[in-house]
């Protein structure tokens, strides 16, 4: 099992949503939060500007069996895209355990196929 | 200086003074107040039918559409509007203010003042969350500098239609219709708002940052358009007059009332739950179809005028975006157009000689003149906005889209 | 059909156009947007007081009241209330308006109607985030239908408490102690909020979600009252009226404004802070205790009404949450049921002839009708919440409570 | 007890009856409404402006403000301000107010009450998000009690302005630049905010939490100018009064709209982008700076004015801010007192005694005026906040306002 | 030391709250987050239904000695459950080390036990 | 490659963020969280006192090379410091991978130096 952490682009949320979906992943989780980084963007309020650094971003969290580990990188690669600075890091992690709390089941099994 | 040759106080005619009426004044003077205070709502409702990260912008463009009217409106509208000239339209030279009737020539410019804004303000809605700060103050400045101000002449300042016996108390047609109109260029000249289509052409909700907004924009529409139609007698002197500002306050409140009911029954039965933002806009609607006829038509006409012109909002706003896939962030089409237009036109039906002595206004009038001004005003919009998009392009970048204009349009975002 | 029967404008009687005076009706008018201004006053103040969850809920429930009310007040309400009849409810067919004083038919109708629709909305808020959105309609509909018009045929229509000499001048009893004795009905038969109280029995605090909405729904609230109480007066001509619409808008404000201090100087006795959302309520509480008595209470006996409603509401506001536990999320029953009650009591110490030559008023007699109204209210609500609850349901499952009325009755959210 | 003996209502002197007036009163009493609805336009402004975490604490501060005004105005403050007396000031025992002149007494005294709260409220921006709410009051009661009245007697209560001729119509000076010069003697003795200079000196922008609440204010300031000016006019009635109150009516609602537009061209040419916070502050710039003057300069005058003070008022926001370092997060010092002061003296260049009969206004002596009364006004707020600042302390802990205002001094969170 | 992290309903919160307070966990950390999933709500905007598959949910982390590890995750199971589709999961995974900001202290010692 | 995850004062984050980008580090992600802890506060609403146990905080995550972990735990325990109960915590966790999403890169490279 691993965790996979993106910090993706606001604005690409719902494309990485449509194909995350339509791949082997069905359950994720995703929360705002603020990067910090290279892209800037400026702002002016009451006439003092103030260049920014903090972008708004999405924080998505996958959990998936090693087997869909590359894939869903590779969803994250593809549909969070821009090519512009400010498009995001990925991260991978280890989890060492999964419950369900409806079930109370652990392990991988947790994890469903897709159905 | 041009600012400084005005005399801008009304001449000190003798003979005015006898008329003139400070009760009268009191009421128009109110009124415009009212009407002022609609400008509130409709920043209101618009920003909160819209996201977040548009919200400044929009508030925005409705500053800006009552400050440019204000202005443009006094030095070239009015003039074009209520100036001497012929069945098309009106000059008597620049900052003119008009002359004393039962109120001093100010009031009067006042109160029409506030009912160009408000016809300019109508179109921010419809296209809100894409067009280009600087292109939409283009559009702005001609609505009030221009296309109201004719079209305005015509029903209101001795035009063609108003020898016709056009009926058109309060301006179902000279504002709401005309601004619905230009909505509905520009919404189509614009095409719609990114995501809101999805590959197979299927409409995708995009929900509004605040109801609470919306709704408040509602209530404030609401008492301005006490207002609007019932300050609109521009009298409030002797028994007939009295008689006549009730009564228009009671239909106006009537319609609006069925209005939003009409929507609440609709959105349950067809939706399957009661839909607020649905409901407000039923309201604005009944307020909209009454605004034409609100003096001449009983209560319970006005109740079925209400009902009528909030049913084919509803209509309207589902067949706008899914069939047409015209991108309406707002409804202004449809709440002001389509209710506008019905409700011009069901004022030659209901209207009633023994209520306000109205006795001229037929059918036929009604839908030729509602049909001329939205047809005058459309026409306007589309060569208006496509003459922008082809030269400077009226749409922001997706990428300005995507991320909101209140960053990159203004710099500023509206909560932090 | 029913609505095109009725011959909406007044009947052109001759000898009435003598005394309808213009002045009068614009004040009778003003007052009506004014108290209408109260409706998205009290939305601000009880969706600001709830959860962002339930905020669509609540706003729904405040355009119906006032939806509904102006319908049904139209077409019975009016008639029973204000209809030739016994002492005890009035009649005079269906839409019927009333006829001609000194201002038309019309204004008086939709200044009462205006009224009519406060009543009705003062309940909402103690019935907030866990009530049926259908049920509440009925409960709406049956209020604005007759048991308003029914108690205020009482004290205003010509009912027996009038001929007593109750003296309740714009409707401290009428409009708000009868909204408050249904809120409580309400608001026992629904039960607590899940998670209002522990299993101790404990209250918990479970906080509005914007200060900032009900800050200005109070604003609204208090500028509304101003049409209110000083237009209740239904006459501006003469000298008379002109001291008397000054000086009930002079006490009005006073009571506001003792109020609200008291409330400061309570919490910040009681729990050490000033608090925001006490003060809001004592500034409410203090114009609802004034309504009754504004006309005819020297200025100095306005800021004692004030102190005294202000006071009360706060002790209430504690009784009913920590020892009755009775669960009144923006407490509704402490400000308009406590305050109307003492206000309307009050009246019979404060009042004094001097001032406005009411004469007959008598504490006996005001509080015979302050609590007969109350009982007439509180039980017909205990009946109707009881029947409506041990048939269809009153109360939403416990799911949608927890998770928010806006999804599951509106399908809308109102922040996204 | 004080608050019984006061015979509240005015004395029925017979001879007055002759020449109080309905239509007079009812124009006064609505513009004290108007000027009412200012304070939640002043709130919505302020608590717009600052950060979320002193939202509660800005809005109980504009409570606060206007009720001790109310009370203290009352008891004290009228007195003082149109009591018989000398040039400096006046007294006529406690709980004076006045006597009837074409109004019931009673109005006049709200009418003015309502000025006072504005002048109070007017502080409460400049000094936001740092200040002891106990501390605050303070300031508030010393405002309503001494400061304003004084100072307001020397203009409108007989004093030795008015005597050579000072003109200011509805308070540039008397309220606007008395609040600004308080506004700006409070933030200097506080300091600025935490954080807002970093070690180097260097503004930083604090953003406010909503533009949206912030351009509601603005709306709801707006049309409570239209009482503020108009309603100044005290009389409705006759020719000259309703060609008077269009004409305030008029040029009140160009300088509020040409002074937005100079904010949008200044900070579109400046900053690059054109920012809805600055046109909100180049509309009240433009409001405050014809207030002076509204009666008595032509319309292309008053865009005139209206330019200038927005200009003047963009200028000082910034010189203010950067190179002064005043930290006044809502503009209240360039708002109010900049705009106000030159207001005040452009009306002395621009009046035309053609237009409503104002001959004896010289620019020397508005100069005179305006510097006098600022100058008192800024040396009692320097030594009133300095005293608070040695003994009490007039500023909240490092901490306190690091983690915000509301929960440490009210235990409340305006959001949830 | 491990890290527990729960993705539970929001309207679960206060009752996994009081019950982990009332265990031996003192002190976590919690904000809001969105899960994809299966349970679905139904919603209508302006005429256009759509149905989504966003629920709102609370994100609990706890970081804990081995030692409770077991006893928090029969917190989350039993304070969190419902039995309907959409209970959420909880993840457990590795930490390797851990600061008080306070004292300077890192290790195990920082996890106090309950006072 | 170390996550190292800081639970800070909201008050301090300023102070945090600007010691961190003047150190090693350029880039990361922040956002709202809510932490249960020994600090409390009181609070009161309408005549009501609850004195909840939830404090605002701001939930930092840096991602790193292994080089850099003292020195950005040190960024903290410094700029993150008032001494008063409350300040929070720090957790320090391995990554397996990074990817860069705009270049497509992974592992240590992502991480630049400061430029
Ligand atoms: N080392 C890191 N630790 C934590 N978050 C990071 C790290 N590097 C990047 N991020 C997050 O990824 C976002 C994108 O970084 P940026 O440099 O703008 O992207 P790109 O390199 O693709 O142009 C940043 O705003 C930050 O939120
Ligand atoms: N593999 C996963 N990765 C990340 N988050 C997940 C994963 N599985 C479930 N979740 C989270 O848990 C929530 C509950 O999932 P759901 O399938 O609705 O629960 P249940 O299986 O208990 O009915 C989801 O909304 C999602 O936020
Ligand atoms: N074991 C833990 N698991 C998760 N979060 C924790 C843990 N310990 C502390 N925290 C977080 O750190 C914050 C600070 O804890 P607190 O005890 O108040 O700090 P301090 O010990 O420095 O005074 C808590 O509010 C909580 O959010």
């Amino acid at each position: 099992m691993k965790k996979i952490e993106a910090i993706i682009r606001k604005t690409k949320f719902d494309d990485v949503k449509e194909m995350l979906l339509a791949s082997d992943i069905d359950w994720f989780e995703y929360h705002d939060c603020h990067g910090i980084g290279q892209s800037r963007q400026e702002r002016i309020y009451r006439g003092v500007c103030y260049s920014t650094d903090m972008i708004e971003r999405m924080h998505v969290t996958v959990i998936c069996r090693e087997q869909f580990v590359e894939s869903t990188i590779k969803v994250f690669l593809t549909a969070g895209h821009t090519g512009e600075v400010g498009d995001g890091r990925i991260f991978v992690s280890d989890v060492l355990d999964c419950y369900s709390i409806r079930t109370g089941e652990h392990g991988d099994i947790v994890l469903r196929d897709k159905k | 200086m041009l600012f400084l040759d005005t005399t801008a106080a009304a001449p000190v005619v003798e003979e005015a003074c006898e008329h003139v009426n400070g009760l009268d004044t009191l009421w128009v003077l109110l009124g415009a107040m009212l009407v002022f205070w609609m400008q509130p709502g409709f920043a209101l409702v618009e920003a909160g039918m819209t996201r977040s990260k548009n919200t400044a912008n929009i508030l925005m463009k409705n500053f800006c559409d009552f400050m440019a009217g204000s202005v443009l409106y006094w030095l070239v509208g009015f003039s074009i509007m209520y100036g001497a000239g012929n069945a098309f339209a009106g000059w008597d030279g620049f900052c003119f203010i008009g002359s004393d009737s039962n109120v001093p020539a100010e009031a009067t410019f006042i109160f029409q003042t506030v009912f160009c804004a408000t016809a300019a303000t109508i179109v921010s809605g419809a296209m809100a969350e894409r067009t280009k700060f600087s292109m939409y103050l283009v559009y702005s400045v001609l609505i009030s500098l221009v296309i109201y101000p004719i079209e305005g002449h015509w029903s209101w300042g001795g035009g063609w239609l108003s020898e016709l016996g056009f009926h058109d108390f309060a301006g179902s047609t000279v504002v709401h219709l005309c601004g619905g109109a230009l909505a509905l260029a520009g919404a189509i000249v614009l095409g719609p708002r990114v995501g809101k289509y999805d590959s197979a052409g299927k409409s995708r909700a995009i929900p509004g940052h605040s109801l609470t907004l919306c709704a408040l924009g509602v209530f404030t529409l609401w008492v301005g358009w006490f207002g609007f139609n019932p300050c609109s007698t521009v009298a409030a002197t002797g028994y007939d007059n009295a008689v006549s500002m009730s009564h228009v306050f009671v239909t106006t409140n009537m319609a609006a009332a069925v209005g939003g009911i009409v929507a609440l029954i609709y959105t349950w039965l067809v939706d399957g739950k009661p839909s607020l933002s649905m409901v407000c806009n039923g309201v604005l609607a009944g307020l909209v179809g009454i605004t034409a006829g609100c003096d001449c038509v009983s209560i319970g006409a006005s109740a079925i005028i209400g009902t009528i012109a909030s049913l084919a909002m509803c209509l309207s706003v589902n067949f706008l975006d899914k069939k047409c896939h015209i991108d309406d962030p707002v409804g202004a089409v449809s709440v002001h157009g389509v209710a506008g237009l019905l409700g011009t036109i069901m004022t030659g039906i209901f209207c009633d000689s023994s209520i306000d002595g109205v006795t001229d206004c037929t059918i036929g009038v009604q839908v030729l003149g509602a049909l001329t001004v939205a047809a005058f005003a459309f026409v306007s919009g589309l060569i208006i906005f496509s003459v922008i998009k082809h030269t400077h392009g009226l749409r922001v970048e997706k990428r300005i889209e995507e991320e909101g204009l209140d960053i990159y349009e203004h710099g500023e975002a509206a909560y932090n």
